[in-house]
C-alpha cells in the first residue's frame, strides 16, 4: 500500500480531516459536521474491529474451537455462559422482556464492586495514611525543610477533609478549617492545570507539523488546496448571509 | 415471577461481589484462575455491548434519514465512516502492517482514525488558553493561589521560563524548578490526597450498596 | 514491556544461568569440612502461591566475614547453587512480611528463594505436577578464613496457601467499614438527618428554571464510563432526579451517550422519572440518544449538539478523561450554566476552571442522597463522614504517637507503619 | 474607559486561537532558535562521543519510533545523522518498529544528498525485523548471518562499507532513538555484555527513568525530549524541527502567561475606576 497514489491520497485525506475538525474553532460548519459524523462511524468501527481481532478471535473463538475439537467441555461451557449473558443484554431493545438483561448487568456490577472495594481502600486509604504519617517515624533526623513539609501535608490533608464533611454544619471552627482546606485544593488545581499545558501544546505542534509537511510539493500542496477551499466557502457564506440580512431588514 | 425478575439477579450481584472480594485475600492459584475466567467473561459480555452499540447507532441514524430530520444528509457519513474502517479491517485481518508494508487498515489508521483523534485531542490546547484567560482571575485569595501555581508551573516547564526567572528573581537563589517541584510534592499532594481519601471511602460505600442490593437504580424500578 | 518487569527478569535470568554454570564446579571434591549451622531450617513462604521458601539459620559471631552459598536439590544428590551472599547481607529483615507474621528483629540469617526460578520450572506445569507442594532439600556452604564448610542437609516444602495473612490489615479495615455501614443504614428510617448545603446541587433548580424561561434545552452528559463504574452509577441516579425536575418544569432534556448499556439503563430511568413527576405523556423516546463508543468522537459529536441546540444548562456528571475540557469549554462558549461532577481527580482542575459549579470527588456520590433525601442513602453519607473522621484520628493520632516513640522505642514505630503498608 | 476595558476582558476567544496558531506555525516554517539556559550534560556527552570518533568508523543508528512519538524523536535522528555525515562516519540504520518505515525513508531521501553521501559506501539501511532480541544477540557473532540482505533486498556483503563489518567489535557505538523499552534492550543485551558504547534519544516523559543508567555510565549519553533535540541541533548549528518545536512551545507558553497577567491587570484597573 506504499504506492505513490496512496501517499498523496493519504495526505489529502489526513490534512482534510484535520482542517475540518479545526474549522469548528471558527464556527460550526458543514465540513465539521461531515468530519464529526464520519468520526462517529470510524470511532465505533475501530473499537469493534479491535475487539474482534484482538479480544474475541485470540481469547475466545480460537480456544473455544480448540476445546470443541478435543472435547474439553469445561472450557466450552465457560465460554458459552458469558456469551449467553452477553446476549441477554441485547434484550434491552424489546421492552416486554428487557428485564432479562438484568442477568448480564448484575454479573458485571457484582464483579466490578467486588474488585473495587478492597483495592480502593488499600491504595487510596491505607497507603495515603502511611504517606502522611511515615515522615514522623524518624522526624528528628529529618532536615528542617522536610520537617516543615511533613507538617504541611498533614495539616493540608486534614483541612481538605474538613471541607468535605457532609453531616456537620459548616460554621465556626469547621468553617475556618474547611476554608483553609480550599486553599490546598486551589493549589492542586492550579498546579495540575499548569503542568498539562506543555503536553497539550506538543500535541498541537504535532498536528501543525503534519499540516506544514503535507503543504509541500511532493504532496501536491494538499493542505494549501483544502485551506483555499474552506476560505472560499466561509467568504461565500458571509456574502450570502449579509445579502439575506439586507433583504430582510 | 418476581423471583426470576428481581431476586435471582440480586443474588447474582451478591455472589459475584463476595467471591471477587474474597479473591483479593486468597493467594492460591485458584483465585488467579477465577479472576482470569471472569476477565474473559467480561470481555465477551462487553463485546456484545459494542454489538448493541452498533445496532443503536445504525437504528438512530436510520430513523434520522427516514424521517428526513434536518441535517439527515450527514447521517450518511456515519455509515460511510463505519464501513470504510470495517472493510479495511476485514481485508487486513486486523493487522496494521504485514512484513513492514502498510495494510489498508494501517493506511486508514494513519490517514483517517489518527488525524481525527489526534486533532480532536490537540483542540485542547486552544481550550486551555481560552479557559485560562477567562478563569485565572484574581477575585479572592483562593483564586490567587490557583493563578500563581498555574503560572509557576507553566513558567517552570519551558527553557525560556528558566532564563526569565533567573533575570527577575535571581536574587532569591531559588530556581523555578525547585519551587515547581515543591508545589507539586507538598501542598498539591495534600490537596489531592484529601480528594482521594473521600473518593476511596465513597467508592467503598457504593460498592457495599451494590453488593447488598441497596443500590438498585441500575436495574430500573419494577 | 514496562521497565521494572524487564530489569527483574534480566537479573533472575542471569542468576539462573549463573546457577547452572556452577553445577559442574561443585562435583570436584575439595577438602570440605562439615559444620553444624544452628537451627538451619527451610519453611514454606507464608501467604503465597506456593512457589517460595524461606531458609534461615542462627547468626554466629565467629562467621562475621564469611561468604555463604545456598544449594538446593530435589533429590539431595545433584545440587544447584540458588543464592550467594555475605554475612551482613543476610538478616531477618530481608523477608518483606508484616510484624504479625515475621519478627524482623530476630538475630538470624534469612533469605527468601523462589524455587521455580532456581529449578527454572514453567509456572503452569510446576503447579500441575505438585498440587500438594514441592519438597526441596537445602544445604549451605560457608566459605571463610580460606576454608570451606558444608552444613547439614535440611528438608522443607513450598506449599500454596489459602489466605493472605499479610493482607489482614486490609480485611480488618473492610470489616470495620462494613459494620459501621450496616449499623448506620439499619437505623436510617428513624430520624431526619442533616446534610450541609452543596452549592452545585442547589444550582440545579436555578439551571432548570432558566432553561424553561428561555425555552432552551438542558443537555445532560453522563460521561465516558461503563455501567459497572461507580461514578457512572451515581451519574444515572442524578439523571433520574434531574429528570423529575425537568418533567415538572416541562423543559426539554437531551442525554447523549457513550456506552450502549448506560444508554439503555438511562432510557428506563428517565421514563421512570417522568412517570413519578406525573408527566408520562411528555416523555419522548429521543431524549436519550446513543452517539458512539470512542472518546474523542463522542466529544466531537456532543460539542456539535451543544453548539447547535445552544442549551441553557449543561450537566457533566460521571467518569471523564481528557474530553472533560473539550465539552466544558464549548458549553461555556455557548453561555450555558454548567454543573460538573466527577471522581477522576486529574480532570477536576479543568471542570473547576470551565464550569460554574463543580462537585469534587465524593460530592458526586453524595448528590444522589442529597437530591432524593432517601433515608437509606442519606445514612450512607454518614458512613463517608465516618471514614474521613477515621482518617483524621489515625493521621493526627499516629503522627504524635510516632513522634514520641521515635525517641523512646523505635520498634513500635515500625510495627505501626506495617499496619498501613499495602502488600 | 470602563466599558472599553470590559470589552477587552470579554475578548472573543477566536483572537486568542489565531495568536496561538501563529505562535506555533511560524517557528515550524522558520526555526528561530530561542536560547535555552544551558545545554544538558547528557546531550553534550552524546555530541562529544560522535565528535571524537575517528573518521571512517561505523556506528549503528537504531530508529524505533512511529508517527505518535515522531514530533520529539524524528528531529533527534536527523540531527545525529547529519552530525555523523559531517564527521565522515559510516552509519548502519536499522529498526524494530513497523510504523517507522515512512519516517526513515524521509531521512534517507533528504539528508545524504546534503553531505554528498552514497548509499552502500557511507550508509546502509537494514529491513524491519520483528524480534529485536534475536537480532541484538545474533549481531554479536555475525551481522551478515541475520541481515543477509538490505532494505532493497540486495546482499549486504557486496556493499563496500559492509565488507569489513562482521560484528559489534567492528562498530564504534550504537545510538538507539526510541519511545519504547528498546533502548533498555540495547544497554542490557549489548552494552553491558559486549562492552559496546550505547547512547540514546528518548521522549521527555521517559527521560527521567534513565537516570540510573546514566549515573552508572551504562549509557554514554542521552538526548531527552524536544528540548534535547533542539540542544543537539544547536550544537551542530543545523536548526530544524527540534529547534522549531521548542520555539513553538516557548512562544505559546509565553503567550498564555502574558494573556493571563494582562487580563488580571485590566481587572485590577477596573476595580479602582
Amino acid at each position: 500500500m506504499d504506492t505513490q497514489v496512496s501517499v498523496i491520497l493519504g495526505a489529502f485525506v489526513a490534512s482534510g480531516l484535520t482542517l475540518f475538525i479545526f474549522s469548528f474553532l471558527y464556527k460550526d460548519n458543514p465540513f465539521f459536521k461531515i468530519a464529526e459524523h464520519l468520526y462517529m462511524g470510524v470511532g465505533l468501527a475501530w473499537h469493534i474491529q479491535l475487539t474482534i481481532y484482538k479480544v474475541i478471535k485470540p481469547k475466545v473463538w480460537e480456544p473455544l474451537k480448540l476445546a470443541w475439537e478435543n472435547g474439553d467441555t469445561f472450557t466450552v461451557w465457560m465460554t458459552i455462559i458469558p456469551a449467553v449473558l452477553g446476549i441477554t443484554l441485547v434484550t434491552q431493545f424489546i421492552p416486554k422482556i428487557s428485564w432479562i438483561s438484568r442477568y448480564g448487568f448484575t454479573f458485571l456490577m457484582g464483579y466490578a464492586a467486588g474488585l473495587a472495594l478492597p483495592a480502593g481502600l488499600a491504595t487510596d486509604f491505607s497507603n495515603q495514611i502511611l504517606g502522611t504519617i511515615e515522615p514522623f517515624a524518624n522526624f528528628f533526623s529529618l532536615s528542617p525543610g522536610r520537617m516543615i513539609n511533613a507538617v504541611i501535608i498533614l495539616i493540608g490533608t486534614v483541612s481538605v477533609l474538613f471541607y468535605f464533611f457532609f453531616s456537620v454544619e459548616h460554621k465556626g471552627v469547621v468553617k475556618k478549617i474547611s476554608n483553609f482546606g480550599i486553599y490546598f485544593l486551589m493549589i492542586y488545581f492550579g498546579a495540575s492545570f499548569g503542568n498539562t499545558v506543555m503536553a497539550r501544546f506538543s500535541l498541537l505542534y504535532g498536528r501543525f507539523d503534519l499540516l506544514v509537511r503535507y503543504s509541500q510539493k511532493e504532496y501536491f500542496y494538499a493542505t494549501n488546496w483544502i485551506i483555499v477551499g474552506l476560505l472560499i466557502y466561509f467568504i461565500a457564506e458571509k456574502i450570502v448571509t449579509n445579502k439575506l440580512l439586507k433583504a430582510r431588514s | 415471577m418476581n423471583i426470576i425478575k428481581k431476586y435471582i439477579p440480586l443474588t447474582i450481584v451478591f455472589i459475584f461481589g463476595i467471591i471477587t472480594l474474597a479473591s483479593y485475600y486468597v493467594p492460591h492459584r485458584a483465585s488467579d484462575e477465577y479472576l482470569e475466567w471472569i476477565n474473559k467473561w467480561e470481555n465477551i459480555v462487553s463485546a456484545f455491548a459494542l454489538f448493541l452499540g452498533m445496532i443503536s447507532l445504525f437504528y438512530s441514524h436510520y430513523k434520522k434519514i427516514q424521517r428526513k430530520v434536518d441535517g439527515w444528509g450527514y447521517s450518511l457519513f456515519v455509515y460511510i465512516g463505519f464501513f470504510i474502517i470495517m472493510g479495511a479491517a476485514i481485508l487486513s485481518e486486523g493487522d496494521i502492517s504485514k512484513e513492514g508494508k502498510l495494510t489498508y487498515l494501517g493506511w486508514s489508521f494513519n490517514n483517517i482514525y489518527n488525524p481525527l483523534s489526534a486533532t480532536m485531542f490537540s483542540v485542547l490546547a486552544f481550550f486551555i488558553i481560552s479557559t485560562a484567560y477567562r478563569s485565572f482571575k484574581i477575585k479572592s485569595f483562593a483564586a490567587f493561589l490557583l493563578f500563581i501555581c498555574g503560572l509557576i508551573l507553566m513558567i517552570g516547564n519551558i527553557p525560556l521560563g528558566e532564563i526569565i526567572w533567573d533575570k527577575v528573581f535571581g536574587w532569591t537563589k531559588l530556581t523555578i524548578g525547585e519551587i515547581k517541584d515543591w508545589i507539586i510534592s507538598v501542598p498539591s499532594t495534600a490537596g489531592r490526597r484529601g480528594i482521594m481519601i473521600g473518593i476511596a471511602i465513597g467508592a467503598a460505600v457504593t460498592s457495599l450498596k451494590i453488593i447488598f442490593g441497596i443500590e438498585r437504580g441500575y436495574m430500573g424500578k419494577e | 514491556m514496562n521497565r521494572k518487569f524487564l530489569l527483574a527478569s534480566v537479573i533472575i535470568l542471569s542468576l539462573g544461568i549463573d546457577a547452572f554454570s556452577n553445577k559442574s564446579k561443585d562435583s570436584i571434591k575439595q577438602n570440605i569440612e562439615k559444620i553444624e549451622l544452628k537451627n538451619l531450617s527451610v519453611v514454606d513462604y507464608p501467604s503465597d502461591k506456593g512457589n517460595s521458601i524461606i531458609l534461615y539459620f542462627d547468626k554466629d559471631e565467629k562467621q562475621k566475614n564469611f561468604q555463604y552459598e545456598i544449594y538446593l536439590s530435589t533429590d539431595s544428590t545433584n545440587w544447584i547453587k540458588a543464592k550467594q551472599a555475605k554475612y551482613d547481607e543476610l538478616s531477618a529483615s530481608n523477608i518483606e512480611l508484616p510484624f504479625w507474621m515475621w519478627n524482623k528483629k530476630r538475630n538470624i540469617n534469612a533469605l527468601a528463594i523462589d524455587v521455580t526460578k532456581v529449578f527454572s520450572l514453567q509456572e503452569d506445569d510446576y503447579f500441575k505436577q505438585n498440587p500438594k507442594g514441592f519438597s526441596v532439600y537445602a544445604k549451605v556452604i560457608a566459605i571463610g578464613d580460606n576454608k570451606k564448610y558444608e552444613s547439614q542437609i535440611v528438608k522443607g516444602i513450598a506449599k500454596a496457601n489459602w489466605f493472605r495473612v499479610d493482607r489482614l490489615n486490609n480485611l480488618v479495615l473492610v470489616i470495620i467499614i462494613s459494620i459501621v455501614f450496616f449499623m448506620i443504614v439499619s437505623h436510617a428510617k428513624k430520624r431526619e438527618l442533616f446534610i450541609r448545603k452543596i452549592a452545585g446541587l442547589e444550582a440545579i433548580d436555578e439551571a432548570v428554571g432558566r432553561a424553561t424561561e428561555m425555552g432552551k434545552p438542558v443537555v445532560y452528559v453522563p460521561g465516558t464510563g461503563s455501567m459497572s463504574g461507580i461514578s457512572t452509577i451515581a451519574s444515572i441516579f442524578i439523571l433520574g432526579e434531574v429528570g423529575k425536575k425537568i418533567a415538572q418544569y416541562d423543559a426539554t432534556l437531551k442525554v447523549p451517550h457513550y456506552d450502549p448499556i448506560v444508554f439503555t439503563v438511562a432510557k428506563e430511568t428517565v421514563k421512570q422519572s417522568y412517570m413519578e413527576a406525573g408527566r408520562p405523556d411528555s416523555y419522548r423516546e429521543d431524549i436519550n440518544v446513543y452517539i458512539t463508543t470512542d472518546q474523542f468522537a463522542y466529544a466531537a459529536a456532543v460539542d456539535g449538539i451543544i453548539t447547535r441546540e445552544k442549551p441553557a444548562a449543561c450537566f457533566y456528571m460521571g467518569y471523564f478523561m481528557a474530553e472533560s475540557l473539550l465539552l466544558a469549554e464549548v458549553g461555556a462558549g455557548v453561555g450555558a450554566i454548567q454543573i460538573a461532577g466527577t471522581d477522576v481527580d486529574t480532570q477536576l482542575p479543568f471542570f473547576f476552571t470551565a464550569c460554574d459549579y463543580t462537585l469534587i470527588g465524593e460530592e458526586l456520590y453524595a448528590a444522589g442522597a442529597y437530591l432524593s433525601k432517601e433515608p437509606m442513602l442519606v445514612s450512607a453519607l454518614k458512613v463517608q463522614d465516618f471514614g474521613k473522621f477515621l482518617f483524621i484520628t489515625f493521621a493526627i493520632g499516629f503522627s504524635i504517637f510516632l513522634l514520641i516513640f521515635s525517641k523512646i522505642e523505635t520498634s513500635y514505630a515500625e510495627k505501626l507503619l506495617d499496619i498501613f503498608r499495602v502488600r | 474607559m470602563k466599558e472599553k476595558l470590559n470589552k477587552i476582558l470579554k475578548l472573543d476567544r477566536r483572537y486568542l486561537f489565531v495568536l496561538l496558531t501563529l505562535s506555533i506555525v511560524i517557528p515550524i516554517i522558520k526555526p528561530i532558535g530561542i536560547p535555552s539556559k544551558s545545554i544538558s550534560t547528557s546531550t553534550k556527552d552524546t555530541y562529544n562521543f560522535i565528535e571524537n570518533l575517528p573518521e571512517g568508523s561505523t556506528i549503528i543508528l537504531s530508529l524505533d519510533y512511529d508517527p505518535s512519538t515522531a514530533p520529539e524523536l524524528h528531529p533527534m535522528a536527523a540531527a545525529v545523522l547529519k552530525h555523523a555525515f559531517k564527521k565522515n562516519i559510516k552509519v548502519i540504520i536499522l529498526t524494530f518498529i513497523a510504523g517507522s518505515g515512512g519516517l526513515i525513508d524521509e531521512l534517507v531521501r533528504t539528508i545524504p544528498p546534503q553531505y554528498s553521501k552514497e548509499y552502500g559506501k557511507d550508509y546502509v539501511v537494514l529491513p524491519y525485523m520483528a524480534n529485536p532480541l534475536a537480532a541484538l544477540t545474533q549481531m554479536a557473532s555475525d551481522i551478515h548471518s541475520f541481515y543477509d540482505k538490505d532494505i532493497n533486498n540486495k546482499p549486504l556483503k557486496n556493499y563496500e562499507m559492509m565488507k569489513n563489518i562482521k560484528n559489534y567489535k567492528d562498530v564504534a557505538g550504537v545510538i538507539g532513538i526510541t519511545g519504547t523499552a528498546l533502548l533498555d534492550y540495547w544497554v542490557v543485551y549489548v552494552g553491558d555484555k559486549y562492552g559496546v558504547p550505547i547512547l540514546g534519544g528518548v521522549t521527555a516523559i521517559s527521560q527521567v527513568g534513565y537516570g540510573p543508567y546514566l549515573q552508572k555510565k551504562q549509557l554514554k549519553g542521552l538526548i531527552g525530549g524536544m528540548k534535547g533535540a533542539a540542544e543537539y541541533e544547536n550544537l551542530i548549528s543545523q536548526p530544524w524541527k527540534g529547534t522549531s518545536g521548542i520555539d513553538a512551545l516557548n512562544i505559546a507558553h509565553i503567550l498564555v502567561i502574558v494573556f493571563i497577567i494582562f487580563s488580571n491587570i485590566v481587572l485590577l484597573i477596573l476595580k479602582f475606576l
